[in-house]
């Protein structure tokens, strides 16, 4: 086992075994995409990577800086168009889709469109963008974050995606397909959410985090199991692969 | 109709598609070219209170040129498209040049950051917006072109972005699904970057087509920029490549290099040194302007500007990066 | 002026010269694909077609035997799909269209599906095709038929495409866009529709043809003003196009 | 919600887009070595009573081998999507296969005639049937494709078209306008016939797509049939070019001449002579059906049935007729 990784790389590995072979994933920029490739190059070769501007299945040849930009189709099996994405999705073909925002709340809910007042808000962020789409239609949805108490919110200034709103039952009430958050991957833990509740749960700590330092930095009453595991950190495969193939330039995991 | 939900955001445009057909059946079907220079391109087809859209994927094959000058000529009061936007965002908040603002994807430039300047307008209580989902937008253009008056999705259900759009929630005659309905949007005028068009507006994008195919169907008026014209006989040895056709288009005009600094697939990529000293003078203000002059009110032209952006030298060390060439 | 024509290059040359330059028209195989191409050659050059299954504005190089076939986009500007030139028609740009069928009510329905009992009929035609859509969407819709009683009916076995359904208001009241029949071509005269009733009148009669001959071989009380003009007859230079440059195999127009 | 009108029409399918989606959900995404003979393909995926549909238009990029198949194997009590059909219909006629219709385009062979048999297999009596527009059909399988239960359009509205379908007239939310309301389908399987495509189903289509990308989208099952099976790096050198992305097929079949007699854009035109043939002989039953057991009940596959019908040297003046190449 490794020692010398950093958060992100965790985080990265973590969410790359959370892909399965044979399904497909909505990626965005940076980690998204980053544990697409590792997830590809390990367990999930046969792992479908597609982009909400159209393309399907590239070779990457290196990270994209844009969702929408020439290596999201750099020798892809198709080129398509934003529509045929998200129909995709729609229709039930992407089994992940990962998202990311400025505040999440304990049933998944994202905000990443503005703090304060939504006619003159005190901070704007870009909107959904494909986010609430990707939250509506794909089977399971997952984040990537750093966890602190301003970001993990009792309730969001705006929920610009859904998670599972009010919890049990709620999207089925709003009309949403089935489908919905399945883990947040922070760097002191993994949470997936209560079977019934819906409500956000500890699943497993990063080595040497106390549940503790997770409740400290969550605005909310986080589920805590009485059994949780222990992260596994990335092994020694999984950081080479990132570190040679997945990022050789560092843009997304930095230097450890 | 039973709306069981609505939405409380503004809407901007008409859905009705008999007022939209009236206008296209007006709009003239005849084959003649319609090159001009981006100058008269928006003298003609983009005025004071129009509401516009740009093409592309936020720096990826947009219609840059048309961007400046609907800042060089000080065209205001626009209604706005903020659909996958970043770099054009960031011009046309740069010229405050609207105050309407369909919002999907705005303010940021993905993994390069947020832009300070876009922020602060959109901060500034000046502008009217209603937001939306990515493709709730797409939706709304397709049944724009598909002629009639509203979309489905089931997306934006149970969100605040649904709350802060003009959607509205029905039920399937066959089904009871719920669907978010999304009105049809007609923009008054697009602007679309492309490989290659002939005079008459035939045109071919290579790669992605993101909502492009949508949004050149749902335009009232459409300029189509292009990296260079072609004879017709291009167009018609393969009719499968093309896009769009001539009769959605009003103006060709050839503009080399048309999306930088954003990337055009296969031919160069975008310039992201460029790109992050605009995030980086956008905030101060007073640098922000020196910086606008010098780049876009200061030139006459977008050839200008790649000159001043390190002209044929960069054009080909961007297309290097784009062609994966390693030096 | 040119004696030696028959009824199929008379009706083609009728509607050809309403087809007016810088329109768009969607047509089928046979006489309105040469009514279009003639129109082209004389007064039209910047007359657009448009084939149902995506073809548009190719340089045909022969009569299509169907407007799917290959001869619909070769050298076109555009080979796409049915939906898009459909929606085409839908949003407004299609100005005409040529529509045909067993039956026409004096409102200028057509049927095109069947006689006799729907579930068991006594003839199955084809249906609709895309010939509802295009009299639903385009905005002038014409039509050109061997007339004849059994064709020219007082009420349709079965109304396919519609033209003004009942009559005055009646296609508003049903939903559908502005439109509907403009001209019927037939092989006795051209007839057009009355502007506040929407009944099928006759415009104008062929050279030697009685308003008599007309009534009798229609199954329905036509409208007839008062004043009736005569078709003019194809021009020497109509028929010279038609016969050498049109359809030099005279497979639509056959032998004068 | 509000339903306005309906049509007595028969609802084959259920549009339910959740059962869809399961469906979906369960199907394989791997990129797999998919390569069978029509044969394997039919006995793995099209199984009596199932809902099939055809791409193509009529006697144009059909998948005629796969018709065939269909009628050798004795498929029965088929529900069929009479789309833009025209010999595919008159094969499936022939085979009495199915007995659920959805017609938009039956029994005729478009300026050919109509087949006899076709006819008298419609006016048996035997067939339930639903009338539809072409569009309308198309709409319906767009709706599939979107993931959505419905789709909208003006047409058919007013007419025993719309009477004899399953649509419904709604009300927009917003304009008041009304719309027939199709029902979303998803056949259980469909057979497209393209240019070329790569052993996971990646298929290129040049020339008109008609319904076919909306038909790929909307089948829950796909077999393709290709003129020839390209290595992959064919497709990925040109992503541009794809219609149809392997993760909608289940099965490709390699057959050369695949929409003959039909015509296929570029390589070869129809074989009038041989569409006629099956005109004539549908006149006459028993003829019919010596005549189908030559040429269909009579053969293995699809290769012995062109070398029936001339072989090699026929198919190279189809070429000649297709190219314009004038003796």
């Amino acid at each position: 086992m490794a020692s010398d990784y950093n958060m992100m790389e965790m985080m990265i590995s973590v969410a790359a075994r959370f892909l399965e072979d044979g399904k497909s994933v909505a990626v965005g920029t940076g980690a998204p995409c980053a544990a697409a490739m590792l997830a590809q190059k390990t367990h999930a070769p046969d792992l479908v990577v597609i982009f909400e501007a159209g393309g399907v299945a590239p070779q990457l040849p290196e990270m994209p800086i844009s969702v929408g930009d020439s290596r999201t189709f750099y020798r892809g099996v198709m080129a398509a168009g934003m529509v045929d994405a998200m129909t995709t999705c729609a229709r039930g073909q992407v089994d992940y889709a990962f998202l990311g925002g400025a505040q999440i709340d304990k049933y998944g809910n994202i905000n990443s469109t503005c703090i304060g007042d939504y006619q003159k808000p005190k901070v704007r962020f870009p909107g959904s963008g494909g986010a609430n789409d990707f939250a509506s239609f794909c089977w399971k949805t997952m984040i990537m974050t750093v966890h602190s108490k301003s970001r993990f919110v009792e309730t969001c200034d705006f929920i610009t995606s859904p998670g599972f709103l009010t919890g049990e039952g709620a999207r089925e009430a709003a009309g949403l397909p089935e489908g919905g958050p399945y883990k947040i991957i922070t760097d002191l833990c993994v949470m997936g959410f209560h079977e019934e509740t819906k409500a956000m749960m500890i699943e497993s700590l990063h080595p040497g985090v106390e549940v503790d330092k997770v409740r400290s930095e969550t605005g909310f009453e986080l589920i805590v199991p009485d059994e949780i595991g222990v992260t596994s950190p990335p092994s020694a495969e999984e950081l080479r692969l990132l570190r040679d193939e997945v990022d050789p330039l560092r843009l997304v995991i930095g230097r450890a | 109709m039973n709306v069981l939900d609505e939405g409380i955001g503004p809407l901007f445009m008409d859905p009705d598609p008999d007022k939209a057909r009236e206008f296209f059946r007006q709009k003239s079907r005849a084959m003649v070219d319609k090159r001009m220079s981006a100058k008269e391109a928006v003298e003609r087809f983009i005025h004071d209170g129009d509401y516009f859209a740009t093409g592309g994927f936020g720096a990826n094959r947009i219609p840059t040129a048309i961007c400046h000058e609907v800042l060089r000529q000080g065209r205001k009061h626009l209604g706005y498209l903020g659909h996958t936007t970043t770099h054009d965002f960031e011009l046309m908040c740069a010229g405050k040049c609207f105050d309407r603002l369909d919002a999907a994807y705005i303010v940021g430039l993905e993994a390069r950051g947020l832009s300070p300047n876009a922020r602060r307008y959109m901060q500034s209580g000046e502008v009217q917006v209603a937001d939306w989902s990515n493709y709730a937008v797409a939706a709304r253009l397709r049944a724009a072109g598909e002629g009639v008056s509203y979309g489905l999705t089931r997306s934006m259900l149970g969100t605040d972005t649904f709350k802060h759009s003009a959607a509205k929630v029905v039920e399937c005659p066959f089904t009871g699904k719920k669907y978010a309905a999304v009105p049809a949007i007609w923009p008054d005028v697009a602007a679309i970057h492309v490989h290659y068009a002939d005079m008459y507006g035939d045109s071919v994008i290579r790669g992605i087509s993101i909502a492009d195919y949508e949004l050149a169907r749902a335009a009232k008026h459409l300029i189509i920029t292009t990296e260079r014209i072609v004879d017709d006989s291009v167009i018609r040895d393969d009719p499968t490549a093309t896009a769009i056709p001539f009769y959605l288009v009003d103006a060709v005009v050839e503009v080399p290099y048309g999306s930088y600094p954003g990337n055009m697939p296969y031919l160069y990529f975008s310039d992201e040194e460029h790109l992050a000293e605009w995030l980086r003078v956008e905030k101060d203000e007073a640098e922000f302007a020196k910086f606008l002059d010098r780049y876009i009110y200061g030139v006459s032209s977008f050839e200008e500007y790649i000159e001043l952006c390190g002209g044929q030298e960069r054009m080909e060390q961007l297309r290097k990066i784009e062609n994966l060439v390693r030096e």
